[in-house]
């Protein structure tokens, strides 16, 4: 239920973040006992590069406190999209936050608002607009993979967020997304190979007052293809980007400078001291503290297609 | 819809030109360019309407002719593609026959400017234009439509009105002076939000040292109305830069819960408010004025020190009578201040360590930590203190790249030119 | 005649850079009169901000040296393909350093190379190509406008560099490179609307032992239709990319520090050099030597394709 | 073409991976994962051929088999599509019904390791594995390219033999430890020759610190075969990293023309060689060995010190007998550098003030200069000290965004990751 409302202290059966290191983050359930694979119920134990972690001992702790592991120690965090974003279990791609927060932006989510979105896929963005739109706001998810639409509906249900979401089984793309939803969006996303197919479906779900639309697509075709679906339905202000978000690689780097000047004078004018010397004085040093890129950068996540429906477009 | 309504702030939009307006009056006019727009028959028109310019008068100024428009609301129909209207249909397969030697265009440019009082429509302009050129009909498609691109925004005789939101305020103040807003892109101000994880719970702190209000403003947008969660809005100066904040024309209740204050006041507040002491409501804290909701532009905003006291002891002899409006929000400010808070986000314009040291332990634990700046060396300095005290983790220096693509058939390609600059994001978790 | 060889001094006839400041650069010739537009002989007086200056006055000067102008002065230098593709005059859009380091890389242009390039333009790559294959290889340069195949024939002579490149005017998409130029290059550079019309021909221009190719275009769908006749003629290696160069603007910045300890003591306990003292105080400031992006970068210049012609390849 | 011989260095490439290799003697083998490829069938073969991978024998290794192969020439007939040879046709619309669970392959991997052993070609390995998956043809069109493009990585039995050039080693030096090259990008490494100037004419100036012979080489490819140019080559260490410069195959009058000396000895050369001086030729000067055209590792270069003479004194006890080639080369240095440079290129490991204050003034007026670093700040410093005296003018410090493109039908994006650093160039002209 962590995922509700800021909190203070850890409560049986909140997801935690189990914080080891900026690579290593796990986002474990805490629970005293689970069952294993043969049936019995056993104690949670949460097994770390650091040593064991027995969960029991985290429920009542304060969130941001230090937990002791068998050989080291760990934070406990309350989660929240970002966080969850690093650690949920892919069952698909997943859209990070760089570009996320760039859809929640133009797509203008605020408490209130109703969201459709296409596919669900691991449920990274779900939680990120049901952060925004609550408690006052509704998101419809759609995914056509019953097992990936009945995982995430369970999730939302154990994060304690299940007021404020319905998660459909359907094929939106040739099916649409029910006539229930016909005018009570007020922005619609799409992250599907076809989106050009959903365009036409996402057009029935906006307010005839207008709305936002998103479309997230790998490939520049889909966005090509999108693009001119919306503009034949009447959507404006059109806008295509991509956000990669780059990160600083911070460190103390030490550099030797070297002394060149002494070879301008010959050695025999110093006969004892030079040579020796030289090599024995300490290498003079000089620190920086400086930022690079890491070795790799994301190169590409997705194009991020953006429109309008303007108000009082008819919808035939 | 909203209907547009006097003391409004509205966004004009003419093309892809926009431009955030206060409507305080019923003569107020709107300057794009050397176009004035009298904006009264705006008034309970629905926003998202378009209104037509139609000139009254026009006058020679330094750089051209300035002119008075009259605006008139005008319906869909009228707004059509100005190449369906011209129906061009001849164009040359490329343009290896067109040498440009500016005597291209036949008619003068005394004769355009006459043109332009006498006809309202822009698509007759630009079709007189057409038919004068020696060259259009010799251009390729792609020229042809350039060209006409080119005039139809010199004269588009449209407008419309929307109403002011976070993403099309941002727009505008990025794209007018991202200085006053200290250089915050759309791409980063969206970061700020989800990293500092403002939502409809919690109580919130930020510093911001001039935004024109886009930053609180942005952070109350995302609270969202009728919600419990409260923002403290620290700031330098005497008054907040509130614009943005105003222009979203939030219920009152919403707006009650951006408590704005001086940052030098609400510390002396919390660190001595609730001692008995003698001088304490006399003395150093009137100085800075109540704060007011009228506008406020970037300039009234000081630079970021205690403004000295003597001054404003002289402008308000009578403050010690009752407890100003100022006082109020510091004690509302100083009591969530021993509450702590949700999230600390901070946008500061001085050097930031100073003012993390003070705020830092108002935030509980295992709470993000958002810490905006336009100077890189900056922020790996405050990154390498963090990390060295431990007091916050999972530290991340961040910026962006932020490319925005013109996709048209057989044309597609990303925009030419880019925004350099995304600012920098410090972002990390407190710990207990 | 400066653009052959590095030199140390000025000769009539040079064309030479004067460099004002970063952001103004000229290139002029070096000549004591010039004819005006009423076909007098005048002398040859260039303007600039910071005055005038008589071109006579600088031949014979050595290269870098100062020259005084009449309310300051600048800087006479050597041009070079960089220094030239800043101050060309523009006949067309041209491709800058970035891009055409990238470009004779691929194409591994060294002295001695036979490189075909379509279309001349301005001339800016085909600088570069010539300081590249000089003194023992050649260029073949094709443009579809007269006027600029003229212009650029014309300013290779007076750059003192006729020896090694020929000039065509021609419609390469539709009439090929010349048969004379079947077998005989090591690469074919294209920055033409339609590559993919001029591929076969490149085909045709590179040696049997194989070559390399590029093409320039601000377009992905260029690049797309290019690859696609590529990938058919049996060329492989095949790549796409783009480059783009960021400049860091250096300053040195000030940020004040501001004291905010002082608050935590009642103002009374200090009742005489308080508050008077802080305002008084010199504001503490912080310098820092900072490097940040310029507002506005390069956000496109143009997707460059390269491949290899493998040795063998059949031409039918 | 070229005929691969003895003592040459090659580049092997599997698919899109390549590698530089001494092809030192006829039992010379190469290292491919855990391939081992047996070279003495390349022996005067032309460059550009292609030659299969016919296992020989197979080792339980601790990473699964190790195989050693004979490599037989083959014909462009021999490499077609798998594709083509598979003739997959059925394949779903999307991936809706598929559930990885690791159970779609039903060949265990005893099967596909013997099936390799018996079996030289990867298209039939292919085959089989396609046949034995549940899962293959209920996959999208796309999904199956990918499996096949995967699978034929691992079993593509072919190796194509090319001429090493400088882009080649580029990109393979980049790739297997940027480190080792100081991390010079493709992109920066092509720029360091445009703003350098290097060309047929001229005389160069270099200092680099260790790039495996990378920057030296790509210098002298630009300067050509038969050409005027020459090019000193400055390095820190007793003798030069020099492999790609040996990997190209210059002509004799070509690797004549890049000197490489020492940085400290031929500065002592050039302050005091000229002067009659007793202790000259004895003493410290022996320690630089002669430079050799030997493979020489990155390993092998010191740190950056001019080494202690007594060591060498020890080993060279002999040296005051006849010029060595250390000795003439750094004569012919020094004369080059009392003439002055066109250019000078700078690649420090060290702090390269000290450096740029000896070299620069070797260089002519307005000649570029270009200085590579990793750290950006310290080639700011640089920056502003070359603003500061004057002496060099157009100063820019720029860095590099590259990034690839996968272009295919209906599937085109940029790759998804891309090097991050390019490393930074300063680059400015000399003044009178």
């Amino acid at each position: 239920m962590s995922f509700l409302k800021p909190k203070t202290h850890i409560e049986q059966g909140d997801i935690v973040i189990l914080y080891l290191s900026v690579n290593s983050m796990h986002a474990i359930e805490a629970v005293p006992t689970i069952v294993n694979k043969k049936g019995e119920t056993i104690a949670h134990i949460f097994q770390t590069p650091y040593g064991s972690l027995k969960v029991q001992s985290i429920i009542g702790v304060e969130y941001g406190s230090r937990v002791e592991l068998s050989k080291g120690y760990a934070h406990v965090l309350q989660p929240n999209p970002e966080l969850w974003t690093q650690t949920l279990p892919h069952r698909t791609q997943i859209i990070y936050t760089p570009d996320i927060s760039m859809i929640l932006h133009q797509l203008e989510v605020r408490p209130g608002a109703v969201v459709v979105e296409s596919g669900t896929g691991s449920g990274s963005l779900s939680h990120y607009f049901l952060r925004a739109l609550k408690p006052t706001g509704h998101l419809h998810t759609f995914d056509f993979h019953e097992a990936r639409a009945d995982q995430a509906r369970d999730e939302f249900k154990r994060h304690g967020l299940a007021d404020f979401v319905t998660v459909y089984h359907r094929d939106v793309c040739n099916l649409g997304f029910t006539s229930e939803l016909d005018g009570v969006a007020d922005a619609v996303f799409l992250d599907l190979p076809a989106p050009d197919l959903a365009v036409p479906h996402a057009f029935k779900a906006l307010k005839l007052s207008g709305g936002r639309f998103c479309s997230f697509s790998p490939c520049i075709e889909q966005s090509q293809r999108c693009i001119n679906v919306l503009t034949k339905l009447g959507f404006n202000e059109i806008c295509s980007m991509e956000v990669l978000q780059q990160e600083s690689v911070i460190k103390t780097r030490s550099f030797p400078v070297i002394d060149l000047e002494f070879l301008k004078a010959p050695k025999s004018s110093e006969p004892n001291a030079n040579d020796d010397s030289k090599t024995k004085e300490p290498k003079e040093l000089k620190k920086y503290l400086t930022s690079s890129n890491p070795q790799v950068l994301p190169g590409h996540t997705g194009f991020l297609t953006f429109a309008t429906l303007p108000p009082n477009v008819p919808k035939a | 819809m909203a209907i547009i309504q006097l003391g409004d702030y509205i966004v004009i939009q003419r093309q892809k030109y926009t431009k955030l307006q206060k409507f305080g009056s019923l003569d107020a006019t709107a300057t794009l360019g050397k176009e004035h727009l009298e904006l009264k028959s705006l008034l309970d028109q629905p926003y998202g309407s378009t209104f037509k310019m139609c000139v009254k008068e026009s006058k020679a100024g330094k750089r051209g002719a300035q002119r008075q428009h009259s605006l008139e609301l005008c319906t869909e129909n009228e707004l059509r593609s100005i190449r369906d209207v011209l129906n061009i249909s001849s164009s040359g397969a490329d343009n290896r026959d067109i040498s440009d030697n500016g005597e291209a265009q036949s008619l003068k440019s005394s004769d355009i400017e006459q043109m332009r009082e006498e006809c309202n429509e822009s698509s007759k302009i630009i079709e007189k234009l057409v038919e004068n050129s020696k060259t259009f009909h010799n251009r390729t498609e792609y020229s042809q439509d350039k060209y006409l691109l080119k005039k139809e925004k010199k004269y588009f005789e449209f407008v419309q009105i929307r109403q002011p939101t976070i993403r099309l305020m941002a727009d505008i103040f990025h794209r007018q002076d991202p200085d006053k807003i200290m250089g915050i892109r759309v791409d980063t101000l969206s970061q700020i939000i989800s990293y500092s994880g403002i939502s409809g719970f919690g109580n919130y702190l930020l510093y911001e040292s001039g935004t024109n209000g886009l930053l609180p403003a942005a952070m109350l947008n995302s609270m969202g109305a009728g919600t419990e969660a409260t923002l403290v809005h620290m700031h330098p100066g005497n008054v907040p830069q509130k614009q943005a904040l105003l222009a979203l024309k939030l219920p009152f209740e919403q707006q009650q819960r951006c408590i704005s204050v001086n940052l030098y006041s609400v510390l002396r507040e919390f660190y001595q408010g609730d001692k008995p002491e003698a001088t304490k409501s006399s003395g150093d804290e009137e100085k800075v004025e109540a704060v007011t909701e009228t506008e406020v532009t970037a300039e009234e905003q000081s630079e970021g020190f205690e403004p000295s006291s003597k001054k404003v002891k002289l402008e308000s002899p009578n403050s010690n009578k009752a407890h100003q409006r100022w006082q109020v929000e510091n004690k509302r400010a100083a009591a969530l201040m021993n509450e702590k808070f949700d999230s600390l986000v901070m946008a500061a314009k001085e050097h930031p360590s100073s003012i993390l040291q003070a705020l830092l332990p108002l935030v509980k634990p295992s709470r993000p930590v958002v810490i905006f700046g336009t100077c890189k060396e900056l922020l790996q300095e405050i990154y390498m203190d963090l990390k060295t005290t431990g007091k916050v983790t999972n530290l991340h220096l961040t910026s962006n790249w932020m490319r925005t693509y013109q996709i048209l058939p057989n044309r597609t390609h990303p925009e030419v030119n880019m925004s350099g600059n995304s600012g920098y994001l410090l972002t990390g978790y407190t710990l207990k």
